[in-house]
């Protein structure tokens, strides 16, 4: 076993391990937590691919501000907490035999006879200079700069409907009136009635 | 000559139109005036006609008048065919037609639809003149048809009282079974000759040796089924049920139309045929014994009748059940002349009939009657000839056709003939006896009319008696004249075809026929007058001299009274059978059958089924996005296993 | 615009302006539309006064390319099969348009103007050439159907106007799939293209029964005749009219136009099964009839019967005649040419004398209901006691219907039945019960609604029919009346049409 | 070495934990999201995979963008998850299904 | 290492209806943030005139000779032009309607219009997407708009509940048709649909090679399916359909179809072309599927947005059907369907909105009893829609039938297309359920229609010309077929 197969198996399966444990999380704080830790796999694995720039950006990007969303938006809501117990759906055996099934025939596609060593061999490792990121840049700003016009588009379109769904406008958002502060007076606040006791005028 | 048979028929249909629809407008008078003077027409030129072609031997006339409808070669129209036959029909049908207009007046007098009523005799009239007139079988179907139209309309012409109503349509399904046969007779005969004219298709008929159909000769079968047909029309067993029904009708109707005229349609529908009848040995021989059953079980009936109109009705059906007997044993021109004494005398009962009815402010029940001898002289008078014709007493017509009709049966060779002549001398006696029980039981005896009506009782008025006196006289008469010329000297010959080697009736008859006169004496010596004047021995016993043997002898044969009383059952049997079953079943299929299986199970299942399907299929769509996914996972499974492993060419092979 | 193309159009496009016109100027758009029915019908008379009867070939032919993608043409003309039934559809509806004149009271604009626009889409029926063009008529004219019933309809309309529609609508889409395939296989949609299309008898088979599917139900045929009942009890008078007088003869003409002449062997093969479904409508549905207690029911029911006529006489002609080596005809059965001829053309008079009969009789029902607002049979009795003309009508009409000779409702019955005993002997004894049966339905429902003394108080009270309604009557009458006692103009006019049709239809594809 | 099959059925792995996390969770939406996240990532693998051994960096391209369109996408999940919560109070699966049949 | 890139900015012009879409956008954008309440129509205003400009500038390039670009992720054919100019027809129409329905139910919002215009923008990428990274991107920007535009009703809990289903649903479905170009991509090595169009012909494709691409294509497949909305892959498709404000309900049922359909097209047919044969059967099943659970359910429903929603799965399986035949013609009678179910489609719903006021959805059946009484001219409008949508001749909607069943016979599948047809006419049941309501059932509640006149209008002529292109469809047959 290479040190290249032992790196991948140890990923591959804290990979493996921290999405099922996600998956089966209780606790939505604890899920995210869990998904970091496959993200990391993830990425070491990309690692492995030669794809350092990707790894990064995976680290950056999504742990360091998709997951972070993530945990902001359970603790704002504060949901971590009102969801106790963790329902699974009554089909669960069910769910994971289709899923062990499909796994299965996956796994028949892509085993050995399709995508083997001896079917695709292994590329070179690249030489030392060799940067990953100027590669994908040089292509990014060249032959992609059409999608990564569309990629800016998306983006447009996810700050529109970030504001759009979420932000309130004047109607329903709950703000300061200083002048109504300061011009309030005492019997803005309370009032006093006299109470007639029912009890009495009964007797 | 065209246009005198043009005239002859249209003559009644235009009064008939003008007192149809402009009945209201013109007035009774005028109504009247106009009707009978059409079929005065007619009458005067069917005697022209009946001179030219009978008397004067004029040539046959055969023509169409107007193409009905032209397929391929088949070339069916409306035309005349007037031969001796027809000619002698038109005198028959347009004088006790024209007498029954002028009877009608007086009788009808206070009847509301008393315009209605001239139209429809009128109509009538014309139709039976088509069908008398025709030169093929689709106009001669027009005009049976019309006339059963005709008869329908009259027989519910009190169209308030529900037997009246429940009698017409009665009369006029009846007759559909019996048309029902008729038509299919019709399609053969176009079948095997390719036409519908009378003279084609009787030049054909070598069309039809050797074909067989229902294990039978084809033109067996074929006469059979035309025959049906005139057992409907003529009243035979067990297609009579209809007739004493249709009395329900004023009594002109049944004079005119269920006695005289569209009755013995049948008998005349047989004769034309004769050339067709005459091959086949099997269906004559059924032609016989059918008329001889109603000739004798119908007579029966007769005598347990009480309805004065009853009584003559069923001698009706007796009468012709003898006509048909003489059609069967090919003595058709012996049909024709008793058809035509018939005629005569069978009008005159009926109007007498009618006379006493309206004398008896429309009280029918012989038994409420008696002695009116002396109140109506001139309608006892004729009544008596009516009825002296009617049992075939010596010297009056009826005697000379009806003798004929038993001697004729008596010289067949065909099969049961014997059986068949036992049946009409029984029916001798039994008629002599019915008739003259009702006589006795109407004019003499004691009265047991009813106060009120005693004081009012009177002779009618005289357009009633006219022509009770004008039929009485050929009652009397006619047959003593016509017999020689009309059975013997070749009156009918050219309308008639008798096998006559195969069928000898005609032959022995004329052998020994010696003269009209010659009968009278040689008629003492026979059965038959001596069971006639049995009859009117015994009628006279039970009627006037002890009339409480009568009850003794109904008391004794309870049963037999029992079967007589009800008709033999045939009212009965129809009614649980034919009415009962038929409605059951026609609700059986359609609730069970049409409204239950193919409207509910099928149509209505099967958009229930979809609808079923659609709520079973429905809640998969849970609401919840779990089972949504699961849902699309789950499809991912199957398509993915479907697409590597099923299909003609599996992707993938599983090694095991 | 071309005759034909005038007919078509301009009823529609009078409907149109008749909706324009609205339901608030009532009288105006009854006055309208009986005025553009009356143009149309003399208009439609044209065509059997210039209608060359000595040929079989398509007269008044209009044809203009109109998918040109699929060489679909708006390809439109007549023969003699085709142009009585257009003048009848003329004929009726004008009676229609006029038999609602006062009776309908809500929407009146509207419902006149649907049976305009559904006698042009029917004119389009009877008049196309091509098949998609017949496809688009025969399927348009449901909807102004559908709507009639729903709208104008009884308290069970709305069940009855979608199972008409519906059970229609599922027969004729078989229809397109068969006419699809052969055009995939001709290249062509014009029917008489396909008349001469070669097609083995597989292919005959499956599309024999895809057109037997769209036009039985529209006869209809047993067993799938029981949208019928349902559809004329609900429908208005008019509706009823229609159905019976016109739409139904759509799936006899269906038979004639498509069935025989493209799927001849078919045809020939299947003949028995449909010659007993056709005896099966005669004689079952003869005793259903005569146990209905709705009049209208019972008349729908009648109507299935009468129809069994036609597609019997149209089948029967296979066990008469069959085509000889040599290509001349060969009886069989020891039938003849005339006996075939007898079955088809009885077949077209058939049809148009039902159109009649059952038309006067949906209006004679019409008349009561006005009146009484009940079908029931038992509600009346006597009612020749308060309208004694009224019952002279339905008198005539009821002979009518039973076959009486003189009414049109005889020559049909009688020709096929005639035809009928040269195919099979029992073909015509089965027919021929309808003498019976049908007398007996008719004649009885006549008794107790008419005859009689009166039960219902409310029938005291009827008046006898008003001069509209004597109008549409009498002009039915004389119609029933003229038609059976000359009915050889009709039978001229479409003779050779009818007799290449059974050419076509004896010749082999094979 | 690692061969290219053992990358692919790796990211199957992760693919069917995602769907599976999608389907058998009744608990709360948020954890759907991330499901999707992890399904991304397993589709990532695969073109990374791809690209390494085809030598072709198109797959990491396309990775790239899948990355921004994920981003975007939670962004806008998080977004209508808000909306839920404050339309129900509650973010429980088993809420969201008022529409259904 | 330095990449030679070269690019003709003339080539540009070949873009420039998206261009000046995307730079009108962001105008809008920057405008809509300086209005105040009283202007907000402009936004409207200006929405339908770039629209407007878009769409003529896609027409100018009808005819223009099949040129791509961005480095072959860019393709502009007729069929991209002309599903251009249908799409902006198509939305400006949806717009007109749209504009009463949110001023009645108080969300007008630039942002409506300016998501509307980003999902435009999207499709108009996937139209001319040549790439599948395009074709991904375009569809996520579509997707994520519509995301957003159903959940605009922030207050209503279906909007947000349909969003939620739409969107989760969306995003598994994303992630399928992302593992199957994964596939595509591992195993032809490229993202451009004319390379693996190339690879997939090679007539020595090995077995590997084949089952891999069909490995993929099942994903592929999937993805696409659920973007129509086809069996059993529609799910999503009532729950948004009645969820969403109709509004979104109308352009989302009617534009994305235009948009899916062309994405099916470039990467099945342009791209995988060679492997018909293996995903026809699959496409055969889920059209029939499609046609059969779209009739039978949607008996059942009382909603009519969720009727129609079932009417749209089955109208989808007419489509695919159209893509089974596995022949130019077929192809061009599915895009005609689908132009034909846009046209008619837009109309049924305009229909509901004409009768939404405020608190009154009109979305329940029963919302429609009378109307042919209390406004006979709508009522009739919706007739002629409600039997195009049945197949009824001569309402467009038969030739459409017609179009598919001609090609399905034609290339041999009798026997589906009899089934198909035995479907539409159980669908024709709950077709009927609305002119039942209509016109054969009666409703004291007067029926106000308070739409402005432009709404009246277009409405009135899209339903009429549903009539009136019925009566001559030639031309538009033509031109479907043209595009292939």
């Amino acid at each position: 076993m290479t040190f290249d197969q032992i790196l991948f198996y140890v990923f591959s399966f804290w990979f493996i391990a921290s999405s099922l444990a996600m998956i089966f999380s209780r606790n939505a704080a604890k899920a995210v937590l869990f998904l970091i830790l496959s993200f990391f796999s993830a990425a070491s694995i990309w690692i492995l691919l030669e794809a350092e720039f990707l790894a990064i950006t995976l680290i950056l990007v999504y742990v360091g501000a998709v997951m972070v969303l993530f945990l902001f938006v359970i603790k704002m809501l504060n949901i971590d907490k009102s969801t106790l117990r963790a329902k699974f759906a009554g089909y669960l055996p069910l769910g994971l035999i289709v899923a062990a099934i499909i796994i299965a025939e996956m796994t028949l596609v892509l085993g050995g006879n399709q995508f083997g060593l001896d079917v695709v061999a292994a590329p070179a490792r690249h030489a030392a200079d060799y940067s990953n990121i100027t590669v994908l840049a040089m292509q990014l700003y060249t032959t992609y700069v059409y999608p990564f016009e569309l990629a800016a588009v998306l983006l447009l379109i996810a700050i529109i409907a970030a504001i759009t769904l979420v932000h309130r406008n004047e109607l329903n958002r709950k703000k300061q009136s200083i002048s109504e502060q300061v011009n309030v007076q005492a019997k803005d606040r309370v009032r006093l009635v006299s109470i007639n006791s029912p009890n009495k005028e009964n007797k | 000559m065209e246009n005198i048979y043009l005239t002859i028929a249209l003559a009644p249909l235009l009064g008939a139109i003008i007192a149809g629809f402009f009945g209201g407008m013109l007035g009774r008078k005028a109504t009247h005036t106009i009707t009978i003077l059409g079929v005065l027409v007619s009458t005067v030129l069917a005697l022209y006609v009946f001179n030219h072609h009978v008397l004067e031997k004029g040539e046959i006339f055969n023509q169409n008048l107007y193409t009905w409808m032209q397929i391929g070669s088949l070339n069916i129209s409306v035309g005349f065919l007037i031969d001796n036959l027809t000619s002698v029909m038109l005198v028959v049908v347009s004088f006790v037609s024209l007498m029954v207009h002028i009877y009608t007046i007086g009788y009808m007098d206070d009847d509301d639809g008393y315009t209605k009523f001239f139209s429809y005799i009128s109509l009538f009239t014309f139709s039976m003149f088509m069908l008398v007139m025709s030169n093929n079988f689709m106009q001669l179907f027009f005009g049976w048809e019309a006339v059963g139209l005709v008869s329908y309309l009259l027989i519910g012409f009190w169209h308030h009282k529900e037997s009246a109503v429940e009698a017409n349509l009665k009369a006029f399904l009846v007759n559909r079974v019996g048309d029902f046969g008729f038509l299919l007779g019709i399609g053969l005969v176009l079948a095997f000759s390719g036409s519908l004219d009378y003279a084609e298709v009787f030049s054909s008929l070598d069309n039809t040796t050797n074909q067989q159909l229902w294990g039978l000769d084809l033109i067996t079968v074929i006469c059979l089924l035309l025959f049906v047909g005139a057992m409907g029309k003529s009243a035979q067993v067990p297609l009579h049920v209809w007739l004493p029904g249709s009395m329900e009708g004023p009594t002109p109707i049944s004079a005119l139309i269920h006695a005289a005229t569209m009755v013995t349609a049948g008998i005349f529908m047989v004769s034309r045929m004769s050339p067709m009848f005459e091959l086949s040995d099997v269906a004559l021989t059924v032609v016989m014994v059918i008329g001889a059953i109603t000739a004798l079980f119908m007579g029966l009936l007769g005598i347990v009748q009480n309805d004065i109109k009853k009584v003559v009705a069923y001698s009706t059906l007796s009468q012709l059940g003898y006509m048909t007997v003489a059609l069967g044993v090919s003595a058709y021109s012996v049909a024709i002349f008793h058809l035509m004494t018939h005629a005569f005398f069978k009008a005159l009962l009926f109007l007498g009939a009618g006379s006493v009815i309206v004398a008896m402010h429309h009280e029918q029940d012989i038994r409420k009657m008696g002695g009116l001898r002396k109140k109506m002289p001139i309608t006892y008078w004729t009544a008596l000839v009516g009825t002296l014709a009617l049992i075939g007493f010596p010297g009056f017509a009826g005697f000379y056709s009806k003798d004929m009709i038993i001697e004729a049966v008596h010289f067949s060779s065909l099969p049961y003939a014997e059986w068949v002549y036992y049946a009409v001398v029984a029916g001798v006696f039994i008629t002599a006896f019915y008739s003259f029980r009702m006589f006795f039981l109407v004019f003499h005896g004691k009265s047991r009319v009813d106060h009120h009506t005693e004081e009012h009782l009177h002779e009618s008025a005289p357009s009633i008696t006219f022509p009770l006196i004008a039929l009485a006289i050929p009652s009397a008469v006619i047959g003593y004249f016509t017999i020689d010329p009309m059975l013997f000297n070749g009156w009918l010959d050219n309308a008639i075809t008798i096998d006559a080697e195969k069928h000898v009736s005609m032959t022995e008859l004329s052998n020994i026929f010696h003269g009209a006169a010659a009968m009278i004496p040689h008629a003492v010596q026979t059965l038959p007058f001596w069971m006639m004047v049995g009859g009117i021995a015994t009628a006279w016993v039970f009627s006037l001299y002890r009339t409480q043997w009568a009850d003794w002898v109904q008391n004794k044969f309870h049963r037999t009274n029992y079967a007589l009383e009800s008709l033999y059952g045939f009212d009965r049997f129809n009614e649980i059978v034919f009415v009962g079953g038929i409605k059951k079943l026609g609700n059986l299929l359609w609730k069970v059958s049409d409204m239950g299986i193919i409207d509910k199970i099928a149509v209505n299942g099967s958009a229930r089924l979809v609808g079923f399907i659609g709520s079973v299929v429905r809640p998969i769509q849970t609401g919840y996005v779990y089972h949504y996914a699961f849902f699309m996972i789950f499809s991912l499974l199957i398509i993915l296993t479907w697409v590597l492993f099923a299909g003609d060419n599996p992707l993938l092979q599983i090694e095991f | 615009m071309e005759l034909l193309s005038l007919l078509i159009w301009l009823p529609i496009l009078g409907g149109a302006l008749v909706i324009l016109i609205g339901n608030n100027r009532a009288d105006t758009a009854r006055w309208a539309s009986v005025a553009i029915s009356i143009v149309v019908f003399v208009v439609s008379l044209s065509l059997y006064t210039e209608f060359d009867s000595s040929t079989h070939l398509m007269q008044f032919e209009e044809k203009v390319s109109w998918i040109s993608q699929f060489n679909i043409n708006y390809h439109i003309g007549i023969d003699g099969i085709s142009m009585p039934l257009i003048i009848l559809t003329t004929f009726s509806t004008i009676l229609v348009i006029i038999a609602g004149w006062e009776v309908i009271t809500r929407r009146t604009a509207h419902y006149m103007a649907a049976f305009l626009i559904m006698e042009g889409l029917i004119i389009g029926v009877f008049s196309s050439l091509d098949a998609i063009l017949f496809y688009a008529f025969w399927e348009a004219s449901l909807i102004p159907m559908l709507l009639i019933i729903g709208i104008w309809g009884g308290d069970n309309r709305v069940y009855a106007a979608i199972k008409f529609f519906l059970y229609t609508f599922l027969g004729s889409v078989m229809l397109l799939v068969s006419l699809i395939y052969m055009y995939n296989k001709g290249g062509s949609f014009g029917i008489l293209d396909m008349h001469n299309l070669n097609l083995t008898l597989a292919e005959q088979s499956y599309i024999f029964w895809a057109f037997f599917v769209a036009f039985a139900v529209k006869v209809p045929m047993f067993p799938v005749h029981t949208w019928l009942p349902d559809a004329h009890v609900q429908a208005p008078t008019g509706g009823s009219v229609i159905l019976a007088a016109i739409m139904l003869k759509m799936g006899g003409y269906g038979f004639f136009r498509f069935s025989l002449p493209i799927t001849p062997d078919a045809s020939l093969e299947f003949s028995d099964v449909v010659i007993a479904l056709s005896l099966i409508a005669i004689v079952y549905i003869g005793f259903v009839a005569l146990v209905q207690r709705d009049m209208k029911k019972l008349i729908a029911y009648s109507s299935i019967s009468h129809m069994g006529f036609v597609t019997l006489g149209v089948f029967a002609l296979f066990s008469i005649l069959t085509m000889g080596a040599d290509g001349s005809l060969v009886s069989l059965n020891g039938g003849s040419i005339d006996g075939a001829l007898l079955g088809l053309e009885g077949a077209m008079v058939q049809m148009i004398s039902h159109g009649f009969i059952s038309a006067a009789m949906f209006l004679v029902v019409g008349v009561l209901y006005d009146r009484l607002h009940s079908r029931e049979i038992s509600t009346y009795g006597g009612v020749i006691n308060s309208m004694p003309k009224f019952t002279g009508f339905a008198v005539l009409f009821a002979m009518a219907n039973a076959g009486l000779p003189g009414t049109s409702g005889f020559v049909g019955e009688f020709m096929v039945i005639l035809g009928a005993v040269q195919a099979n002997i029992w073909y015509a004894v089965l027919a021929a019960t309808t003498l019976i049966v049908g007398a007996a339905y008719t004649l009885w429902m006549v008794k107790r609604v008419f005859w009689g003394s009166i039960t219902n108080d409310a029938v005291k009270t009827l008046k006898d029919i008003n001069g509209r309604e004597f109008l549409i009557l009498a002009i039915l009458a004389a119609a029933v009346l003229i038609v059976g006692l000359y009915p050889q103009p009709i039978i001229e006019v479409m003779h050779s049409s009818i007799e290449h049709l059974l050419n076509q239809a004896l010749t082999s594809k094979l | 070495m690692v061969s290219l099959s053992d990358y692919l059925i790796l990211s199957a792995v992760i693919f069917c934990i995602g769907l599976v996390g999608i389907f058998i969770n009744r608990t709360n939406i948020i954890t759907l999201l991330m499901c999707v996240e992890l399904i991304l990532v397993a589709v990532n693998t695969n073109f990374i995979a791809f690209s390494h051994f085809l030598g072709n960096e198109a797959g990491q391209i396309f990775v790239f963008f899948i990355l921004t369109v994920a981003a975007a996408e939670v962004a806008i999940g998080l977004a209508i998850l808000t909306l839920l919560f404050r339309n129900k109070g509650s973010i429980n699966v088993d809420v969201t299904n008022s529409l259904k049949g | 290492m330095m990449n030679t890139f070269q690019f003709d900015t003339a080539l540009l012009l070949v873009a420039l209806p998206e261009i000046f879409l995307l730079s009108s956008i962001v105008v809008i954008l920057l405008v809509d943030l300086f209005l105040t309440k009283g202007f907000k129509q402009v936004t409207y205003y200006l929405t339908q005139f770039s629209l407007f400009i878009t769409g003529l500038l896609a027409f100018n390039l009808i005819g223009h000779p099949e040129t791509v670009i961005f480095s072959n992720s860019f393709v502009l054919d007729n069929m991209a032009s002309v599903f251009k100019v249908f799409m902006m027809g198509a939305t400006m129409v949806a717009m007109v309607y749209s504009r009463h329905y949110l001023t009645q139910h108080s969300l007008f919002r630039g942002e409506y219009f300016v998501l509307v215009l980003l999902s435009v923008l999207g499709m108009m990428v996937m139209v001319s997407g040549y790439s599948l990274l395009t074709l991904y991107l375009g569809l996520e920007i579509l997707s994520l708009s519509l995301y957003t535009l159903i959940a605009i009703a922030r207050e209503r809990s279906g909007a947000i509940e349909a969003a939620l289903k739409y969107f989760v649903l969306g995003a598994i479905a994303s992630g399928l048709l992302l593992y199957g170009m994964s596939m595509i991509y591992g195993i032809s090595g490229s993202l451009n649909i004319s390379e693996i169009s190339a690879f997939a012909s090679d007539a020595n494709l090995g077995s590997r090679e084949t089952l891999i691409i069909n490995f993929g294509l099942v994903f592929l497949v999937i993805g696409i399916a659920f973007k129509l909305g086809a069996v059993p892959f529609h799910m999503w498709v009532p729950d948004v359909y009645q969820g969403s404000p109709t509004s979104v309900t109308m352009f989302l049922s009617t534009v994305p179809k235009i948009a899916a359909v062309a994405m099916l097209v470039r990467i099945l047919i342009d791209g995988l072309g060679a492997m018909h044969p293996y995903w026809s059967d699959l496409f055969m099943v889920l059209a029939l599927l499609s046609i059969a659970l779209g009739s039978v359910v949607a008996l059942m429903q009382t909603n009519i947005k969720r009727m129609l929603a079932y009417s749209t799965i089955s109208h989808v399986g007419f489509i695919m059907l159209g893509f089974v035949t596995g022949v130019v013609t077929g192809y061009g009678a599915a895009t005609f369907y689908v132009l034909v179910y846009v046209f008619m489609s837009l109309a049924a719903f305009g229909i509901i909105i004409l009768l939404n006021k405020k608190g009154f959805e009109a979305d329940q059946i029963s919302d429609y009893k009378g109307l042919s009484k209390h406004s006979p001219w709508f009522a009739l409008m919706m007739l002629i829609v409600i039997l195009s949508m049945a197949g009824v001749p001569p309402m467009l909607g038969f030739y459409s039938k017609f179009f598919i069943l001609q090609q399905l016979v034609s290339a041999g599948f009798v026997t589906i297309a009899i089934i198909a047809v035995v479907f539409a006419v159980i669908s024709a049941y709950y077709y009927l359920q609305i002119i039942k309501s209509m016109y054969f059932e009666d409703s004291e509640k007067e029926i106000v229609v308070s739409a402005p006149m432009d709404m009246k209008l277009i409405l009135s002529i899209n339903a009429i010309l549903i009539l009136v292109i019925g009566l001559f469809p030639d031309f538009w047959m033509k031109l479907a077929l043209s595009l292939f």
